[in-house]
């Protein structure tokens, strides 16, 4: 639900001069590098997308390797130069902003704070004030069962795989959608997973599969962990790239020099949505901006010759069922859950 | 987990990850042959895996990649050696100062090629030469006899080194270096000279195995992903007891237990995984204890070289 | 001369960041001044400079300590994070609250430290294992260990964090600053009095000098270099544990204690292993970080940049410190200081 | 004869200190040119300007009458000047082949020619009689062995002129015999060789000429033919010298300290000691002949409870036996130590002079409150300079490190510590090694001073004159055993030098 129900002190301050605000500054705080291939390069690439449908919006330098022990103080650095929209990628910046954000609210009613990937009823819990907060929370169960139908109709071993960076709710929430749906292609499909695999040793990722696809048989793989994600592929190229098929993730990189790449599931981080809020001055209150299918935060990318347009068709059909929640059920998701 | 089925996997994750580690480590006992204990390895690790990764894109020959790896990281370690040998800085710090530093500038220069296009960020990878016959040998074949031409070369440097130790005037020369420096001099032997070279070539080598990590490994370059191996290179030298032999199979080992962790997690995978990921770690300090290194290397390691000292 | 060195290194670095930055087209003295201001500009950024600087007073005591024993720990950040952990362990674990829980938190965090400190030292002394190598192999294990405490323990709601210290466990604030600031300081200065003003610092002093003639002369060697170890260990530990129960977001989590073992060695060489002045480059550490991450967001330059700087200063310190002392540069030196009182005496 | 080398006003300055100043210098061929003079008078540094380890400040080198630059050894190397260090330059770690060979350039292959250079390096043995094991670690040879290595080195690479830089301080008679007849061969040769000794009797016996230093500067040039030691030691301390002789002590019969059946890895010939006993008297000096290596390292070391010994009793001045052996026991037994390695073992040399001279006494009561929990910094200062006024320890200030002083001074710190603590037993290991005449003299009476105040004395010392001077009693340690006892008065010379050699 997109409807603002911001607090009073943010409206009477942010909407008197709402009107005549003509620019807009954003900055990205980001714990890897912009061009890691994964998950902060997706937040890059969102806000791009953002700012190109929103020429009133500049962008300073994003704050890459921000360490646990300076993400509070990058926060506060662009607070300081009343920036208006601060993001952090991902829920780790939402237990470290708790104070900035207090003393934010007090000093600097302009700027905002959206924190990706949080979910703000469990995970901002310590925050005295969420007036000047917002989270995004795609729907993690759609990007799930996307890959999954994926995975389902491309796998010939019956049996896929999974590598996630960090064992966090949404990682394993991908997974069990994922395993849900490649199931209900074809029930005997087998799922291996692992979910602490962290975001820069690409070698693991390649060891780790070779010894799934040598043990369990393993031809199709989908990956949340970045440069981990490389390693994988590369081992799946190593076991042949016309057998051997890799799903990516959050950014489209289906190409040429992919060779076992067959489709990604993109995340868009809706801060285009967020801006909006700023501009109109409905921003904050705490609220989570989810994105899905139907607003465009979640898609799948392009296709490579290796998917057939039989296989490309049945997709599109299982697609708009995900899409309708009709296609695997929450009960099918939270059963594989339970087994993690 | 079925480990039958399983070790031949590991055994190509054993050599496969020894190979960096021992291009390091092999650069690492020039360096502490001639009395130099580098332990910025990491660093220029980080460089050649960088510099690698960028001019075998650039110029499409990966070849090229390696040497210019290479001069990067005798480059970078140059600042190591005009610190510690020159000025007879502390070499543990000025270690340390090269892995802040040096990552830093692969990072600003990864930004620089591939912030500005990122179809750069996916490079080219040597391909895999299977030796006809051994290398279908059951267990070991694919492990040891599929392998890159860098990681063959790894290979074959283990007893050019040694050889070198041993039969070359040079190679003594480098020993009596990390001696006595003082008792070398007297002999006529450059030991500013001969610790420079150490650099060099430990420059070179530890920024050939970082270049095998994006030559050979993965087509990527990310910030982290030496990933502390120039620090195990670091102890394989002490395990390996500054031989290059030693050296060899203490990063045989650490790459099998390593193997051994991923194995593990790939089996067990709702187990803590993080107990798996300590495997390689624990059994470096574990094989230390039992096969001991009271052998405390060369003498004069570690120690500035002043010349007209008494 | 000691303190100069130091100083012109710090400027040539910043010098050199300069042109770096000039280079990108950025504005350096306005980076530069966004630094001091970011990390000094007034009294609420002074006391996050003085927080991002206490868990490195901790580690730089730390390695300075067992530095003067002739113990080379670069063991600081498995000290530092297991330290943290006991902590953790101590208040989640046993639901502790209040005084208690913060008093018992601290000492979990200084025993547990000392015990990561311990067993490299029983390994070094019964099995003459380098200590460099096996502290730096027992930080992986520390870091995974926590891993396990803030995944799979003391996980908050299965995230990969543990939940948050109770409010009336943590540390109190004096002056906008968590008082472990002025614990590290007070620590600082104690363990100088310990090392330059009593019989056992000066003991660990000769064993780091001279490990035989302190034998020789009825020094129980083993046990001092043994003792380093605890004590360094303990300090790092309590480092953690402070860490912990002081600063934002009183959570253990990924990243918790990352680099701070390797910055607390360069603290401790650049500061010549003196506690005191330990404190002071912990500092000047403190500035660059938080001043280096205003500085970059200011004028927009990569983060790389700071990293390059904080590198380059290192280097210039110890290179610099390292060129004073050499016997070239000491001749001229000295040859100056006596045409300089021959002068005085021909005026006079 | 030829003039060799001539060097003419070099002087070398370290910081603002003269080490050498306008010394002017020349060898001929054939001829054995010593140099005297005190410790730190600047001989070892006027050689290492030599074989280029140190460049001059100023002045200039003539090699056969040619101006040269040596820049570095290597160029002395090329010039035919071989130096023999007072500390010696080997590897302990490689064997005596190696460290002969090592860094010569005689081969253009850059690989080993192991095998040839054996036999040029035996052949060289055959020559000088120098008799070498040359597979051998360095490490593990006696000191004679590696100051034969040390020859080698410089005969292989066909030096004409050989430093030798106090070659005798660590030798026993037998083995200065050996070293001189080497020499006399190399002479006959046509060699020229400077020769650096604070022995006067030896200077005497093997120099053609002598040149005296003193601080830094030249003194005179002497033929030894026209002069008497009673004229160089004057030169050389600028005053009279006068030596004393002591009294020996012979009715000391109060047991100190006593070894019984003592043994320690009897199983190595040169490193262990095979049930020894012996008693040392309270007021007497107990003096431990024998050439080095035949168990005099673990005698001082069981004596100082740095080793426990395999088997056997030690008995302490109370009449107890030690159980526990730690340097830390012996000391609170009231051990003064004298090590046989100032620098090692004695001193922590990077301490200030001051902090050295309470190493032991930190804790006591007139240097810390609360038993070390806060040091007296004024008292140890002021402390310090009163044993350095007593001692006479020459250095600008007593807040100087111990490494700066020189080998003379450092002894004295030692000396003043241990003294300083009234031992009931006082241990000496090679107390003079590389002292001159008026350092040597000094310790000497400090020692026996120290006897007379009733303290029991054990010497050991490889300089047989030194042994014979001071001790009240004399045993003869050989291969580890004791090989009998003799009085210090008037000591059957001829008997106890047979007893050294086994017979
Ligand atoms: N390496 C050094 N660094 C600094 N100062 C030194 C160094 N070596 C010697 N000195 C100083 O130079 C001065 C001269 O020392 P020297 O060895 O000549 O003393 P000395 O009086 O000749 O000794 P001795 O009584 O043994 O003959 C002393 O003040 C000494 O402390
Ligand atoms: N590298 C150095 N730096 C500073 N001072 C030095 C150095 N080497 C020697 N000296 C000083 O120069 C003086 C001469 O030293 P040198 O070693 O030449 O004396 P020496 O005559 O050989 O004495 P000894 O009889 O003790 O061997 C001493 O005061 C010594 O301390
Ligand atoms: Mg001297
Ligand atoms: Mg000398």
């Amino acid at each position: 639900g997109g409807s603002g129900s911001s607090s009073s002190s943010s409206d009477s301050s942010a909407s008197g001069s709402d009107s005549e605000q003509s620019s807009y500054k954003v900055a990205m705080i980001m714990s890897g590098i912009i061009t890691d291939g994964g998950w902060d390069q997706g937040h890059y690439e969102s806000l791009k997308r953002a700012l190109e449908s929103h020429p009133k919006w500049t962008m300073l330098e994003p704050k890459e390797n921000t360490a646990d022990a300076d993400a509070a103080t990058a926060a506060q650095t662009y607070v300081d130069q009343d920036v208006d929209l601060i993001i952090g990628n991902g829920n780790q910046f939402a237990s470290d902003w708790a104070e900035v954000v207090a003393d934010a609210a007090d000093s600097h009613p302009k700027v905002h704070f959206l924190i990706t990937n949080t979910d703000p009823t469990t995970e901002m819990t310590d925050y005295e004030t969420l007036d000047p907060v917002e989270t995004v929370l795609p729907d993690f169960q759609q990007t799930g069962a996307l890959a999954g139908v994926v995975a389902g109709l491309m796998t010939q071993t019956k049996s896929i795989g999974f590598i996630g960076g960090m064992k966090l709710p949404s990682t394993i929430t991908k997974y069990s959608a994922y395993l849900a749906a490649a199931k209900k292609i074809d029930p005997s499909i087998q799922g291996q997973y692992n979910f602490e695999a962290g975001f820069t040793d690409a070698s693991l990722g390649t060891n780790l599969t070779q010894q799934w696809i040598a043990s369990n048989n393993v031809d199709v793989m989908w990956g949340d962990a970045s440069a981990v994600d490389n390693g994988a592929r590369q081992a799946l190229e190593a076991a042949g790239a016309d057998t051997h098929f890799d799903i990516a993730q959050p950014i489209d990189i289906v190409g040429a020099d992919q060779p076992t790449v067959v489709t990604s599931t993109v995340t868009d981080w809706m801060i285009g949505q967020a801006m909006d809020e700023i501009e109109s001055g409905s921003f904050g209150g705490g609220k989570a901006i989810t994105g899905n299918m139907d607003n465009g935060g979640i898609t799948l990318g392009k296709f490579s010759d290796k998917v057939s347009q039989d296989v490309q068709d049945k997709i599109k059909e299982y697609s708009e069922q995900i899409k309708a929640g009709t296609f695997v059920t929450d009960d099918e998701v939270s059963a594989i859950q339970n087994t993690l | 987990m079925d480990f039958m089925t399983a070790l031949p996997t590991i055994l190509k994750a054993m050599t496969m990850g020894a190979v960096p580690i021992l291009l390091a480590a092999l650069g690492e006992v020039f360096s502490e042959r001639a009395g130099l204990v580098n332990i910025g390895l990491e660093g220029v690790m980080a460089i050649g895996a960088f510099v690698g990764f960028a001019v075998g894109k650039m110029t499409g020959n990966l070849w090229l990649g390696l040497v210019v790896a290479m001069l990067a990281g005798v480059l970078i370690n140059m600042l190591y050696a005009f610190c510690t040998v020159t000025l007879c800085a502390d070499q543990v710090v000025t270690g340390m100062a090269i892995n802040i530093l040096a990552p830093a500038i692969a990072l600003f220069g990864y930004n620089l090629f591939v912030g500005s296009n990122s179809a750069n960020a996916t490079g080219d990878q040597m391909a895999s030469i299977a030796i006809p016959g051994l290398s279908s040998i059951p267990f070991i074949g694919n492990a040891f006899f599929n392998q890159t031409l860098l990681a063959y070369l790894a290979f074959i440097l283990v007893p050019l080194v040694r050889y070198f130790f041993k039969h070359f005037r040079a190679g003594l020369s480098f020993r009596s270096v990390g001696e006595n420096p003082h008792a070398a001099e007297t002999l006529g032997i450059d030991v500013v000279r001969v610790k420079y070279l150490a650099c060099i070539v430990c420059g070179a080598l530890a920024a050939a195995g970082g270049a095998f990590l994006t030559l050979c490994y993965t087509p990527i370059y990310t910030d982290g992903i030496v990933m502390g191996r120039g620090f195990i290179a670091l102890a394989t030298v002490i395990f390996g007891r500054w031989s290059a032999l030693g050296v060899l199979g203490a990063s045989l080992l650490f790459g099998f237990f390593d193997g051994l962790n991923v194995a593990l997690q790939a089996q067990f995978q709702s187990a803590p995984v993080m107990f798996f990921k300590m495997i390689p770690y624990i059994f470096t300090i574990v094989a230390l204890i039992f096969f001991g290194s009271k052998h405390a290397g060369p003498k004069a390691n570690g120690q500035p070289y002043f010349r007209e000292q008494r | 001369m000691m303190i100069l060195t130091p100083v012109v290194a710090v400027l040539l670095a910043l010098i050199i960041g300069a042109i770096i930055i000039a280079c990108l087209g950025k504005n350096p003295l306005e980076g530069y001044a966004a630094m001091i201001q970011g990390s000094l500009g007034d009294g609420a950024k002074l006391s996050k400079t003085l927080e991002r600087a206490c868990p490195l007073i901790f580690t730089g005591l730390c390695a300075a300590f067992a530095y003067k024993c002739g113990v080379f720990n670069l063991g600081g950040e498995g000290q530092f994070i297991m330290g943290g952990c006991a902590t953790a362990t101590c208040v989640l674990g046993l639901g502790l609250e209040g005084p208690a829980g913060l008093a018992l938190g601290l000492l979990a965090g200084i025993v547990a430290g000392a015990i990561w400190g311990l067993l490299p030292g029983i390994m070094k002394i019964t099995r003459g294992l380098n200590e460099m190598i096996t502290t730096i192999m027992l930080n992986y294990v520390a870091m995974y260990f926590m891993e396990y405490i803030y995944k799979n323990v003391y996980s908050d709601n299965g995230l990969p964090k543990t939940i948050a210290i109770p409010q009336s466990a943590r540390l109190p604030e004096v002056f906008g600053t968590h008082v472990g600031v002025i614990l590290a300081i007070v620590l600082g200065i104690f363990i100088w009095y310990v090392i330059f003003r009593t019989s056992f610092g000066f003991k660990i002093r000769a064993v780091g000098m001279n490990p035989i003639a302190s034998r020789v002369n009825g020094f129980p060697v083993r046990r001092l270099v043994l003792l380093a170890f605890i004590l360094s260990g303990a300090i790092a530990g309590l480092g953690g544990a402070v860490e912990l129960l002081g600063k934002t977001p009183y959570r253990l989590a990924d990243g918790f204690g990352s680099g701070f073992g390797f910055d607390g060695v360069a603290i401790a060489l650049i500061a010549q292993l003196n506690p005191i002045a330990a404190i002071f480059v912990a500092f000047f550490f403190g500035v660059l970080s938080t001043g280096g991450t205003m500085m970059q967001s200011v004028i927009g330059v990569p983060t790389a940049i700071v990293e390059i700087i904080r590198g380059l200063i290192i280097i210039f310190a110890v290179a610099g410190m390292a060129a004073v002392k050499l016997p070239k540069i000491k001749a001229y030196v000295a040859a100056r200081q006596d045409a300089k009182a021959k002068k005085a005496e021909v005026n006079a | 004869m030829a003039e060799l080398l001539r060097m003419e006003n070099i002087s070398k300055r370290f910081g603002s200190f003269y080490a050498n100043k306008n010394v002017t210098f020349d060898v001929q061929e054939g001829e054995v040119h010593t140099l005297l003079g005190e410790n730190g008078a600047g001989k070892s540094t006027l050689m290492n300007v030599l074989i280029g380890l140190y460049q001059p400040t100023e002045g200039k080198i003539f090699m056969h009458g040619k101006e040269v630059s040596i820049s570095s050894p290597r160029v002395a190397v090329e010039q035919g000047i071989g130096m023999v260090h007072q500390h010696f330059m080997l590897i302990d770690d490689m064997t005596g082949l190696e460290n002969i060979i090592l860094g010569d350039k005689r081969h253009n292959s850059p690989l080993l020619q192991e095998g040839e250079d054996r036999k040029t390096v035996e052949d060289i043995m055959d020559r000088y009689g120098l008799e070498i094991d040359l597979d051998e670690k360095v490490g593990d040879m006696s000191i004679g062995m590696q100051q034969r290595v040390e020859i080698m080195k410089v005969l292989f690479r066909g030096a004409d002129l050989l430093i030798l830089d106090e070659p005798t301080a660590v030798l026993t008679d037998l083995e200065v015999e050996g070293l001189f007849d080497i020499m006399r061969s190399l002479t006959a040769e046509g060699k020229g060789i400077v020769f650096i000794s604070h022995k006067m009797r030896e200077v005497m016996r093997i120099s053609d000429r002598v040149t005296v230093l003193r601080r830094g500067e030249t003194v005179e040039t002497l033929r030894v033919a026209d002069t008497t030691e009673q004229e160089l030691a004057d030169l050389m301390i600028g005053q009279k010298f006068v030596e004393n002789t002591y009294e020996k002590v012979t009715g000391a019969t109060k047991d100190e300290f006593v070894l019984q059946n003592v043994s320690y890895h009897p199983e190595i010939k040169h490193g262990g000691l095979k049930d020894v006993s012996l008693t040392i008297h309270k007021g007497e000096i107990l003096g431990v002949a024998g050439i080095d290596g035949n168990g005099q390292t673990p005698l001082a070391e069981v004596v100082t409870g740095l080793v426990k010994p395999d088997s056997g009793k030690v008995i302490g001045p109370d009449g107890t036996e030690i159980a526990v052996f730690s340097p830390e026991t012996f000391i609170d037994a009231g051990l003064g130590n004298i090590p046989e390695d100032r620098n090692k073992m004695g001193l922590v040399g990077d301490m200030t002079i001051a902090e050295n001279l309470v190493l032991k006494q930190t804790e006591s009561d007139q240097f810390s409150l609360g038993h070390g929990k806060w040091l007296k910094m004024g008292e140890i200062h002021s402390y310090a300079e009163r044993l350095r006024e007593e001692n006479d320890i020459r250095c600008t200030s007593v807040d100087q490190t111990a490494r700066s002083l020189s080998g003379g001074n450092q002894q004295k710190v030692i000396l003043a510590r241990e003294l300083e603590g009234h031992p009931k037993l006082l241990v000496a290991v090679y107390p003079t090694r590389g002292l001159d005449i008026g350092a040597t003299e000094f310790i000497h009476n400090q020692i026996v001073a120290q006897r007379d105040a009733g303290c029991a004395v054990l010497l050991i010392s490889a300089d047989f004159d030194e042994v014979l001077k001071l001790s009240d009693r004399i045993v003869v340690l050989f291969e580890g055993q004791i090989m009998g006892t003799y009085p210090g008065a008037n000591p059957p010379i001829k008997e106890i030098s047979l007893a050294m050699a086994g017979k």
